[in-house]
């Protein structure tokens, strides 16, 4: 039955884990000032439920869902608000964000609040209560949870998958969170299982991860049908296709999700943090956040209060170094590199990578010579090559033709251009474009 | 602490190391091996030959081509691999003709690297075996014949004149002996290349050596020699065990340009598709094409003509092979 | 084309063609069937005052390339291949164009030199076409010359324009053997450097034109 | 290319052009061959000799200008629904004229030039004068049209032949250029040769275009910024 | 016999190609060049209509022209652009929508001069029946070939950033003639036995 492990195609880039992967997690000492986008997720922004003046306490909500995939967005200091305005998005825009002067004298205790216990609610209300905690995704894509975790009637879900990999070079947070609670990410697991009703769940880690592979197994409950299993260091090894291609060879249909395939996709990190709110009922107000790279002095994995700016993060970290160049939110394949120190970071961010001037990618770019490696690169098996010459020369349609719809902007094309081909952001241009027309049609 | 200058450019933040003049350079230095080798049996002319080849191709990338195409040394490898499918006695103007027609017209009127559709060597070279067949076809004796530094021909012709030809220092290639007088040549001398021939076909270990290095590398596509080999071994061994008048595998193997086409010319990255089925595809049409040529065509030599007719196909070949997009026809699901 | 020409085939020729939508199809065929009656006449009166001078143009061409390989003949007769042998007069009711013809010389003594049989077969680029002299009573050739050929220009073309291998079949032996370099017995012919297609093509020719013929031109001789 | 080819209802003068003009526009600006690139089959087939194309240019002219002026002779009795046929009797009986004639008068070079002589009746050019041309124009302007473009055919012809010629067999009309120590580019006389040649020369056009056009160009701002200056 | 038919289809498919070799049907081979599909269909019709033409031509030199040989020119003419004309209607009727990618290059086949000289070719080398439909069979395929190798060329070199002075026929003529050259390595092919 695990015959499979593996999807074809991909890359292997270096790790470069071994600067945090033994650094137990630790937690940021509170900032002067939070800022909380209202945009942290997949969907809809959040609805402002606060205005400037107001007093918040650590864990109030500063804005509430607006509409189905939309999830609340809570302080994660105490303090007041100072402002709300425009401020240096994560994704590089400018967009709406409520700005909290932390209060340097609160203690930062969560305000004492009934918290239901877990075991003894239904599906319902364990959806509800997650999505009142305002959780997503944390592996990246941050797509609130509590859609997820209430499919559609007409398909049934057999198995959910718990995503251990991890496999953007760089980042430890899922490491470290597996090796540190295993516990809570078994639990986080055992309420997704009652929401979506499904008695099996597999759990993938990429197999250089030997602790956590030890810890999640040593913690797995008897009553419960988990089955973890080590997978081929390669990436995009967490991609959720590649993940079901690789533990369950599912491929999972071109413009389809993975519940057609009657899987749901979880991160250990989301698992994790489900626990943690049903623990201490508090919301998704902070997260495991690896700062990393050879440009920044100590590289750590820290839990940090969602919103906190990066120049204030990078400080706890001892600061950047001399020949620092590029620092990227999340890992380096995917990865969106920052232009402000005062962007802050939000639900989504699975690490901070501060790259040296030597590592980062040469920025002269040479003609296409056809090499065909980005071919053998897609994991979707797409035709790299094609599409980039048909994105130079802006022809759409024929893109679309040529699958572009599949391509999920991995970064494995790009990576492996010897010509340096920007390949990724033509594809995320052209599919703007792409969407843009539709849009106006 | 103070806001460095930071960089803000488009994910991957990390590439996998090899670029394009790398690729490039790395050609470059693996034929030089060749080259050597070719001087050692050869002569002075050798060298002349492969360099007045070069020199014609990179001033004409230069004078005709975009400003700073010279370093990704591509301009460099046609020329070299023009000079290596050249007689060490052709007159150098003569290499020079093919050097221009090489990359002006099989280079940079399709708008330069990477986008031209047949392999400007080749190209090159098809361009002067039509245009001087005598010149092209007189093969000079390696090493035998006089002392080594003495020139193999007419090397110094004047431009635009024939060639003065000495019979007594020249002889029919190994194919053609084959060919035309049934003649077999000791498969030990085309091995280590002491037969006669243009410039790099001589030693075929050589040339299996130097490729096989740009082939760890992933500088080549394997699949593309392997198939060629595949296919001429087996074509040219069922022929010869049903007729044995039929050369060989192995003499077909070693004999003439097929080593270096397949090592160099057919796996010419921008000429070869990009798919590794079409690759595979593209190897068989080669060898079938060689030893279609070969052994029922008027040529005694069909290596350049077959990797140019399948260079046509690439596009089209590109195109077929594309591999089934990942989902596009879901496999059952296995439990 | 328009719908008009179809018109104009039905006016001509058998095939049956749906009727174009064309308004007064009779008027179309008597303006086209005009059109085609002065066409002809044209074409036949510039046929009648060209083709003298054609014919000529033939025969004179004809008598160059048979007085080459037979050496000058004083005269030369006209044989048709009928049924296995040689006939000097067709039989009736058969174009004799239509019939493979060779020709016998005379010197001046009246007596026969030899015979000139014309021959092609396929070369390095498209069919080689070539006449030769032969004379059975010694078994020895007298000439050849190439007719037609499309030979690589510089090298494939020395066939016929390469005076030391055209020479070479004055006297050679059939049947003819190409060989590399210097020529040994009467039976060699040594091929052209870069060009071995062509010379042998030339040399299998001759050969297979004399395996098929050689027998009847002997045949034909000890009959007079 | 060929959406061009033989539905030429371009290359049209307007009916007050002098007539100068509809003699001189087939020749080089107008030119069938150069420009609306009509007729490339015998262009490149039968040009690896001075000879061979210059025979073939006259062939073809005699074909044209023989149509042409018969054409425009007889229009007016011709229906408009068999006009094609009738053209294409009348130009398959010129050009079956002028077959018998060159078999007569040059029986080599009729043998080299094979069935392009034959072909001259499928050449665009010539249907594509009468159709756009002779059956709508008098006599007159029809036969200067035609002696135009046959003139600018026979050019074109000329230009192929002579570099063919020059260069593949360093001769001009079988004379010798530069002595027996050159050597030929024999590839101009074979079929690649014939494409390439054809290439060079449109190339050569092209650039000749591209250079007039941004000299005109460069000339209308200089008189836009003198305007400016003036006002 | 067999070796003979051979020949003659290997012979006028790609060492005596109509269109590389010969510059026979040239108005379609840069017109109708631009996509794979057009070109596989357009040498599609076109063999058909050679093989059509081969019988007729066949069966007007076996019965008609003996008698009136300065007619030959005519004849042809007359009879392939009526059997063109046949050929345009039954495509027109069978599939609409050939007829549509077709469109106006269908009756250009009647100009196209491959056809006329298919005709001649087979009137000077005199062919048997046999012999006219290999040959006929041979050059259609060859046609076809030749159109299908430029197409995918050209679609591929529609991406490329090629010099403005050679944009449009220039560049193709310049493929055609690196075609006509690698179609070079065919010659003398199965006639060295």
């Amino acid at each position: 039955m695990w015959r499979h492990l593996k999807f074809r195609h991909g890359v292997h880039p270096p790790t470069l884990k071994e600067l945090t992967a033994g650094v137990p997690i630790r937690r940021v000492p509170y900032p002067d000032e939070i800022v909380l986008p209202l945009r942290q997720h997949t969907g809809k922004p959040a609805r402002l439920v606060v205005k400037a003046g107001d007093r918040v306490e650590r864990g109030d909500p500063v804005a509430e869902a607006d509409g189905y995939v939309s999830t609340p967005i809570h302080a994660s200091a105490a303090g007041t608000v100072r402002e709300i305005g425009l401020w240096p998005h994560p994704d590089g825009s400018y967009a709406q964000a409520v700005r909290i002067t932390v209060d340097p004298y609160s203690p930062q205790a969560a305000r004492p609040r009934l918290v239901p216990d877990w075991s003894r609610l239904g599906p319902a209300d364990l959806i509800e209560a997650i999505r009142q905690a305002g959780v997503v995704g944390l592996g990246g894509a941050a797509f609130p949870t509590h859609v997820k975790l209430a499919p559609p009637k007409d398909v049934r879900i057999d198995t959910i998958l718990v995503n251990g990999c991890e496999c953007e070079p760089y980042l430890t947070t899922d490491h470290r969170t597996m090796v540190e609670y295993p516990e809570r990410v078994h639990l986080g697991l055992r309420i997704m299982m009652r929401c979506l009703g499904v008695s099996r769940a597999v759990v993938g880690i990429e197999r250089n991860k030997p602790d956590a592979l030890e810890a999640i197994r040593a913690a797995v409950p008897k009553d419960l049908d988990v089955s973890v299993h080590d997978l081929e260091v390669k990436y995009p090894q967490g991609a959720e296709k590649m993940l079901i291609k690789s533990l369950l060879g599912r491929e999972v249909p071109s413009g389809k999700l993975p519940l057609h395939v009657g899987v749901v996709v979880q991160n250990v990190a989301s698992a994790a943090t489900i626990a943690e709110v049903f623990d201490t009922g508090l919301p998704l107000i902070e997260r495991i956040v690896t700062v990393t790279g050879r440009g920044v002095r100590r590289p750590a994995n820290l839990i940090v209060p969602v919103g906190m700016k990066l120049r204030d993060l990078l400080e706890a970290c001892g600061g950047l170094t001399e020949d620092a160049r590029e620092v990227v939110f999340g890992g380096p394949m995917m990865g969106l590199a920052q232009a402000h120190l005062d962007t802050p970071l939000v639900k989504g961010t699975t690490g901070v990578v501060v790259l040296s001037a030597a590592e980062v990618r040469p920025q002269v770019s040479y003609p296409c010579i056809r090499c065909g490696h980005c071919l053998d690169a897609c994991p979707v098996f797409l035709n790299p090559q094609l599409l980039g010459q048909l994105a130079q020369k802006e022809r759409w349609d024929e893109m679309e033709a040529n699958h572009l719809a599949d391509c999920m902007l991995c970064g494995c094309c790009g990576y492996t251009c010897p010509s340096n081909i920007p390949l990724p952001q033509l594809f995320a241009l052209a599919k703007g474009a792409l969407r843009q027309r539709q849009a106006a049609a | 602490m103070s806001a460095p200058s930071l960089l803000v450019s488009a994910s991957p933040h990390l590439g996998a190391g090899d670029s394009t003049p790398t690729i490039m350079w790395n050609v470059v230095a693996s034929l030089l091996p060749i080259v050597a080798v070719a001087a050692w049996f050869f002569g002075p002319s050798a060298l002349l030959v492969t360099a007045a080849a070069t020199a014609a191709a990179v001033a004409t990338e230069r004078v005709l081509g975009h400003r700073g195409t010279l370093g990704d040394g591509s301009a460099v490898i046609t020329g070299l691999l023009l000079g290596l499918t050249l007689p060490a006695g052709l007159p150098l103007w003569m290499a020079v003709v093919g050097g221009v027609f090489g990359i002006a017209i099989g280079k940079l009127l399709f708008g330069g690297l990477g986008q031209n559709v047949f392999n400007p060597a080749l190209l090159g070279r098809a361009f002067l075996q039509a245009s001087f067949p005598v010149a092209m076809t007189t093969w000079p004796v390696p090493a035998a014949a006089g002392t080594w530094w003495a020139l193999r021909g007419d090397n110094f012709a004047f431009p635009f004149t024939s060639p003065r030809v000495v019979d007594a220092l020249t002889s029919a290639s190994p194919l053609g002996r084959m060919k035309f007088e049934q003649q077999p040549t000791a498969l030990l001398d085309l091995v280590l290349g002491t037969t006669t021939g243009s410039l790099g076909e001589t030693s075929g270990l050589l040339i299996l050596l130097c490729g096989g290095y740009l082939a760890l590398r992933n500088y080549l596509n394997w699949r593309i020699p392997a198939s060629i080999f595949a296919t001429v071994a087996v074509l040219a061994g069922g022929l010869h065990q049903l007729d044995p008048r039929y050369p060989g595998a192995l003499f077909m193997l070693f004999s003439g340009g097929l080593m270096l086409g397949a090592m160099y010319m057919a796996t010419d990255l921008v000429t070869s598709p990009v798919t590794n089925r079409g690759c595979w595809v593209f190897g068989a049409g080669v060898g079938l094409l060689v030893v279609v040529i070969r052994i029922w065509g008027g040529l005694a030599e069909g290596v350049m003509y077959a990797i140019l007719i399948m260079n046509a196909l690439v596009p089209y070949l590109n195109r077929w092979t594309q591999p089934r997009v990942f989902g596009a026809r879901p496999v059952e699901p296995a439990t | 084309m328009t719908d008009g020409a179809a018109t104009g085939v039905a006016a001509q020729t058998p095939e049956p063609l749906p009727e174009p939508a064309a308004v007064r199809p009779s008027s179309l065929l008597v303006t086209l069937g005009a059109g085609g009656a002065v066409a002809g006449v044209l074409l036949v009166i510039a046929f009648g005052l060209t083709l003298p001078r054609i014919e000529a143009n033939r025969a004179h061409a004809l008598h160059l390339a048979v007085n080459e390989v037979l050496k000058a003949p004083a005269r030369y007769d006209t044989l048709y291949v009928v049924g296995g042998a040689l006939t000097k007069t067709p039989p009736p009711g058969v174009d004799p164009k239509k019939l493979e013809q060779v020709y016998l010389g005379f010197g001046p003594d009246g007596r026969a030199v030899g015979f000139a049989v014309g021959a092609a077969e396929p070369g390095f680029q498209d069919t080689i076409r070539l006449i030769f002299g032969y004379d059975p009573r010694n078994r020895k050739l007298l000439g050849m010359k190439v007719l037609e050929s499309k030979e690589t220009p510089g090298l494939g073309d020395k066939i016929e324009k390469d005076r030391a291998f055209v020479s070479q079949f004055d006297g050679a032996q059939p049947p003819l053997a190409g060989v590399k370099g210097k020529r040994a017995k009467p039976t060699d012919v040594a091929m052209i450097t870069g060009a071995t297609i062509s010379s042998r093509t030339v040399i299998r020719t001759i050969n297979n034109a004399l395996g098929r013929l050689g027998p009847l031109l002997e045949a034909y001789r000890t009959e007079n | 290319m060929a959406e061009l080819s033989c539905h030429a209802s371009m290359m049209t003068t307007s009916k007050d052009a002098p007539p100068r003009e509809d003699l001189a526009k087939g020749l080089w600006r107008q030119n069938p061959v150069l420009v609306h690139l009509l007729g490339l089959c015998p262009t490149l087939a039968v040009t690896n000799s001075v000879a061979n194309s210059v025979v073939m240019g006259v062939a073809t002219f005699f074909v044209l200008v023989g149509s042409s002026f018969l054409v425009s002779t007889v229009r007016r009795w011709i229906p408009n629904e068999i006009r094609i046929a009738s053209y294409i009797l009348i130009i398959a009986t010129f050009v079956t004229v002028a077959e018998f004639g060159l078999q007569a008068l040059v029986p080599d070079i009729y043998k080299a030039l094979g069935p392009f002589v034959a072909l001259i009746v499928v050449n665009c050019i010539i249907l594509g004068r009468q159709e756009a041309f002779a059956g709508r124009n008098p006599v007159g302007r029809s036969v200067l049209d035609a002696v135009g473009m046959g003139a600018g055919f026979m050019l074109a012809l000329l230009i192929m032949g002579s570099v063919r010629e020059v260069l593949g067999s360093g001769t001009f009309l079988s004379v010798s250029l530069f002595g027996p120590r050159y050597e030929p580019w024999v590839i101009f006389v074979l079929p690649p040769g014939g494409f390439f040649t054809l290439a060079f020369v449109l190339l050569a056009v092209a650039w000749h275009k591209q250079r007039q056009t941004a000299r005109a160009r460069a000339r209308a701002t200089d008189e836009a910024v003198l305007v400016e200056r003036v006002a | 016999m067999m070796s003979d038919l051979t020949w003659i289809f290997v012979s006028s498919m790609v060492v005596n190609n109509f269109t590389l070799m010969l510059f026979l049907g040239l108005c379609p081979f840069l017109g109708v060049s631009g996509k794979i599909d057009t070109a596989l269909r357009m040498g599609a019709a076109n063999t058909f209509v050679l093989l059509i033409t081969a019988m007729a031509v066949w069966a007007l030199n076996t019965f008609v022209l003996p008698y009136a040989p300065y007619l030959r020119l005519i004849a042809f003419i007359i009879v392939i652009a009526s059997l063109v004309q046949i050929v345009e209607m039954v495509i027109k009727k069978l599939s609409p929508a050939l007829f549509r990618a077709l469109g106006i290059y269908l009756p250009l086949i009647t100009t196209n001069c491959a056809i006329l000289a298919l005709a001649i070719f087979q009137t000077n080398r005199s062919y048997t029946f046999l012999q006219g439909l290999v040959f006929a069979l041979g050059s259609g395929a060859g046609l076809a070939l030749a159109l299908v190798l430029m197409a995918s060329i050209r679609e591929s070199v529609e991406l490329a950033d090629v010099p403005a002075v050679a944009k449009g026929t220039a560049l193709v003529l310049m493929i055609a003639g690196s075609l006509s050259l690698a179609f070079m390595g065919f010659a003398g092919l199965l006639s060295s036995s």
